[in-house]
């Protein structure tokens, strides 16, 4: 679950973090009135999850009351997008917050090492573009660190980070505290990535983070009722709030955007289907895992959540049998598609795993087309999305 | 003969008066692994289908020798369930669960006492053919033989082992490694012990977009330290970038973790990356076979 | 600092631990007014430190508006003392508290584990009395377990506990989230010892915290602001609050009930001196360290501070050189008592280090009693006394 | 020659712009220690007193080869003074503060790495008498000789070696372990190193009320981990139970820290224990006339 940046800076403002005053709101006549209660040079910004808003207009500055109307109209409805999502995203509220006075843009971020299995901080004391632009252009710029959290995250460290990326040594000590803080709410809520860029030196030498970029576990999230309140699951994609209604985890639905529907059972054989097809020269419409088990009704929901994609041509459902026997999971998917209101005609199905053959010639005598590899199947697939 | 598990190894089932832990104990004992009990704190004394429950695992292990645990216990129970096995002197830990925080995770990897060896979370589990099952792969699609498998998936490795099995290709072991971001057992672990085992031949990897374990893979073929024929297969190359693709580890994040990367890894270091699962079998027995040549 | 009952039970309500419901009052119309509002079956404490209230009389019953005056009006006020403790201490508030329907007493405790330098857990299933008397009558119902703070608590350390314990299996999975919460709480309040005792078994099966005793590290109190409401330093004994004040660790001074006043500086030198004075058979009327230093201010508050103890016959001052020269550390001295309202006569000190024969000399011009070794001077000290 | 420390030492002082650092860097130097700068955060590049200041100890190790340091920092920051040291890889760290909180101690023992001897918190810290200082004793009651000399206590300590001085019996190390509950290196820990070190013919202990130091440090002896002649002194055998007598860790408490059991303790394993401070030279005498006629 990502957090937009004003909830962002709400969990970092719980947490001690310093981030600018300012207030979100989702109407013209409320930004108004945030500027008429505190008339200060301010900035309004998109609150959208999407890269990019900066260059597409998704945040203009304002001073008084009268001048934030017009940035206000003009961000609030309007669609950001960029090149990795071309459809782009709707931002439904600004955040307004007072300008700062910046000497030098700095970063800091937690997330999770795989390697190590630790978290690890980076920091760069060259902030305020995308991080991976740094890496690029001035590697040296950037400090790594994993922290055990056995031994947990001590003051020195962050003193130490600072040192060794150059920060200015009025902020050490500033930055070690953040950073302390940073580590503590890393854990506290359970977040997969917290991002402060640009981490802000002030002119008059105080940090502050100027944007916050959160994720959060969702498997920690039941340990978090405060984040109900901004679970936007599926917001943007009501077929993956569908899944996640049916009895999916949140991962198991990812919406893409070509004609193929896919269904599988196990993520890692969604993932190989998903290739096949695209090898064979289609494009899928989505990934949908049942899960290990594949139970009939499960199933149906996942037919029907795939095949309601408008742009979903055709359907391909790849099954591994597992410890079901070939004949039975056979059975389960005929129930499952005959109560269903997707044709046969664009359907597909791999079977595969102990009494396939057996499994095949059930799928057959209903009708529906039954292949034996998954090279096969993909191949029919793109063919029926064609027709 | 194999890794991490043999014939001798005594399991117990952590969880296994849920519905889970008891069909899969069902199973694991069919199959031939010394299932010695359970563990379902609050409900010790029990006895179910024939398998005694006891409170602890400390009870459990001294109560019957076990020396392995399978976890079968809800995410948020579950890292707590892995500390107790660990710390109550178990070697090798199993934990199937899915879903545990990244977090929980974290804390555990790093409370993890030295020399115990843990597989997963949301993992299979691992098969010795012929030997042991524990976990909750289907046994039947196993069979003995001299080809090692490592797997980030579930479902892809059955598939891959049927495949291989149809080809009259049998398996060593076979480790489903899980498909989480945290996990206790890594690709190079298991290649470190295939390097050692004397009856694995080749083995084959199963990999997934997200983390670094492929190219770490690589790495260590690279410096030598394993030198035993190898093939991969990189699941979700058609994945976009900052979609979680079913496994809360197969991601491509920031540029890393991209399928490209661990495609390119393998490639420098002369491993034959197959295209799609039904290439893989062929591709073992050319390797094999030049293995056999040398 | 030591936590009264309510007190621990107001910090264990908030960290989660289960305590009867109950309020506390310093005065007899407001225990009517809590027993008019909740009229139940309830127990009226006396809230003291000491230890022995029960045998004291400081718990009784009520149930009602009537019947809390009685006991409110006996227990306010009334002076409670133990073997330890003969001057005992007064009860300025009572706790009342809703009776609690229990089936079975238990102990659980975290406290500091010298040797091992960690968290200890200290359980039994047998509870309700000094835990050093189960320890003694049957020391196979206590269960002790260290708890390394790298890898923390886990709820399986708690059910391992609870079944060694031979606790009922019913609270195992309780047990181990109090446990839980209580060893959160040792670190989040920087507490020495946290004492459940005893933690009751209700008749419904639910576990709660009976009685609680909290001692919280004066070193960590900096961190707490939220105790300084709590702080009772010296309010037991007003010398104590007056070396606080001057400038004097928690632990600097302590109050004994003999007739020689005694300061000298380092903990291990004072403890000696006391020693000493002791086998010249003597009885020290206080400790105090007045700390490496020994400022010549600090050295005429010390002086001040011992001998506005009324009991005080004779004092001895017992002082390393050290670093500094004999000769200087007498001219402190001197310095220091002629400020001071304390007759020489009364007065012995003992002087030692570096130039001593100088430092005696000018102790000696002006007509104080100076000494070669401690235990003449405790002699002296002794003899003066009795004096 | 000695234990811990000898004239090879380089020594850092961490909070070397404070009041305390500062003068006892200059008593170190003065003492002939090997002072080779200090650390300061946000005061690097600055010299005082001719001590160059670093901010971190990472740098003050990599620019001066240091592998002591010495800690003057306050309460709040010291347990993290501590860790920075000793994961800089200093050897030797020395914690002079008084005051810090027991759960920043148990904290930062849990995360020391390994093989790093921590002494102190609340020490006056060690000198190897004619070789180093480390610490703020007084060095010139010292001399060097062969009785080690290990001690809970500050000022008492500098009473008992003056006495020894005076008495004509030198030093190899006095170590001033320090009154606080949670300290890095207890008795135990500095008998086996007087153990090992040759020059050591015999060893004072200095001991006092609170914990059982003093209990485990005769296990020792009783099971001829220690073999060398000892002589101890406990202070505080008139304190009542449950005060603190000025040392956070000088507390009777529960039945356990009595002067009477430590006494007992050491009687058992036949190390005379003396009445009061004055007896120990003559005590130390006796046993090493003793030891030299066996």
């Amino acid at each position: 679950m990502r957090l937009l940046e004003y909830q962002g800076k709400e969990l970092f403002a719980k947490a001690g973090i310093p981030v600018p005053k300012g207030r979100v709101t989702a109407s013209v006549d409320e930004a108004v009135t945030i500027m008429r209660e505190a008339p200060a040079p301010s900035v309004v910004k998109a609150q959208v999850l999407i890269g990019g808003r900066g260059k597409a207009g998704g945040i203009k500055f304002c001073s008084n009351a009268e001048d934030v109307k017009e940035p206000a109209r003009a961000i609030l409805g309007m669609r950001i997008a960029n090149a990795q999502n071309p459809q782009g995203e709707v931002a439904k509220r600004v955040w307004i917050e007072q300008r700062l006075d910046i000497d030098k843009e700095m970063y800091l971020s937690i997330t999770v090492d795989r390697a190590s299995k630790r978290p690890i901080v980076i920091a760069s004391s060259v902030g305020g573009m995308d991080i991976e632009e740094v890496a690029h252009t001035n590697p040296g710029a950037i400090v790594k660190r994993t922290i055990d959290p056995a031994t947990g995250y001590w003051p020195y460290i962050g003193r130490s980070i600072a040192k060794e990326a150059a920060m200015p040594l009025g902020v050490m000590a500033q930055f070690s505290s953040i950073l302390g803080k940073l580590y503590d709410l890393f854990f506290s809520a359970g977040a997969l990535l917290l991002e402060i860029n640009p981490l802000a030196i002030t002119k008059d030498g105080k940090l502050i983070a100027s944007d916050a970029k959160v994720e959060i576990d969702d498997n920690g999230l039941f340990r978090h009722p405060e984040f109900d309140a901004w679970k936007t699951a599926g917001e943007e994609d009501p077929l993956k709030a569908r899944a996640v209604k049916a009895g999916l985890g949140e991962n198991n639905y990812v919406g893409l955007s070509g004609d193929v529907g896919i269904i599988g059972n196990g993520a890692g054989l969604v993932m190989a289907t998903l290739d096949a097809v695209t090898s064979a020269g289609g494009k899928p419409a989505n990934f949908l895992d049942v899960g290990g088990g594949a139970r009939a009704d499960l199933m149906r929901d996942a037919v029907d959540i795939v095949t309601s994609n408008p742009n979903v041509k055709s359907l391909f459902i790849n099954i591994f049998g597992g410890i079901t026997r070939g004949d039975e999971v056979a059975n389960g998917l005929v129930a499952a598609l005959q109560g269903g209101s997707w044709s046969t005609d664009k359907l597909v199905i791999r079977l595969t795993g102990t009494n396939e053959k057996e499994g095949r010639a059930v799928l057959e005598q209903h009708g529906i087309a039954a292949v034996e590899t998954m090279n096969e199947g993909a191949r029919v697939a793109v063919d029926l999305a064609k027709k | 003969m194999s890794i991490y598990l043999n014939a001798d190894n005594k399991v117990i089932v952590q969880g296994i008066t849920g519905r889970e832990g008891l069909y899969h104990a069902n199973r694991m004992n069919a199959y031939g692994t010394k299932v010695a009990g359970g563990v379902t704190p609050g409900k010790g004394g029990q006895t179910v289908d024939g398998f005694a429950v006891f409170d602890t695992v400390s009870e459990a292990k001294a109560k019957t020798g076990a020396t392995t645990s399978v976890i079968f216990v809800p995410p948020p129970f579950a890292a707590d369930a892995i500390l107790e096995a660990a710390n109550a002197g178990i070697e090798l830990v199993v934990c199937i669960t899915e879903g545990i925080p990244v977090h929980d995770m974290l804390k555990a990897v790093a409370a993890l006492p030295p020399g115990v060896r843990l597989v997963g979370p949301n993992c299979p589990g691992l098969v010795s053919p012929g030997q042991a099952l524990v976990g909750i792969m289907p046994g039947h699609v196993f069979q003995p033989g001299a080809v090692g498998l490592v797997s980030r998936s579930g479902t892809l490795t059955y598939e891959i082992v049927d495949l291989l099995t149809r080809a009259g290709i049998g398996q060593s072991t076979c480790v489903g490694i899980g498909g989480d971001p945290i996990i206790g057992t890594v690709f190079t672990d298991c290649l470190r012990a295939f390097e050692k085992d004397e009856h694995t031949r080749a083995v084959v990897i199963v990999g997934e977009i997200g983390g670094t374990d492929e190219e770490d893979a690589a790495k260590l073929i690279a410096t030598r330290e394993f030198t035993k024929p190898a093939v991969a297969f990189i699941g979700g190359r058609s994945a976009p970038e900052g979609k979680r693709m079913g496994h809360a580890g197969a991601i491509v994040s920031g540029g890393t973790g991209t399928a490209q990367a661990k495609v390119e890894a393998f490639g420098a270091v002369n491993v034959p990356v197959a295209d799609s699962p039904a290439q893989i079998p062929a591709l073992v027995e050319r390797i094999l076979a030049k293995a056999g040549r040398a």
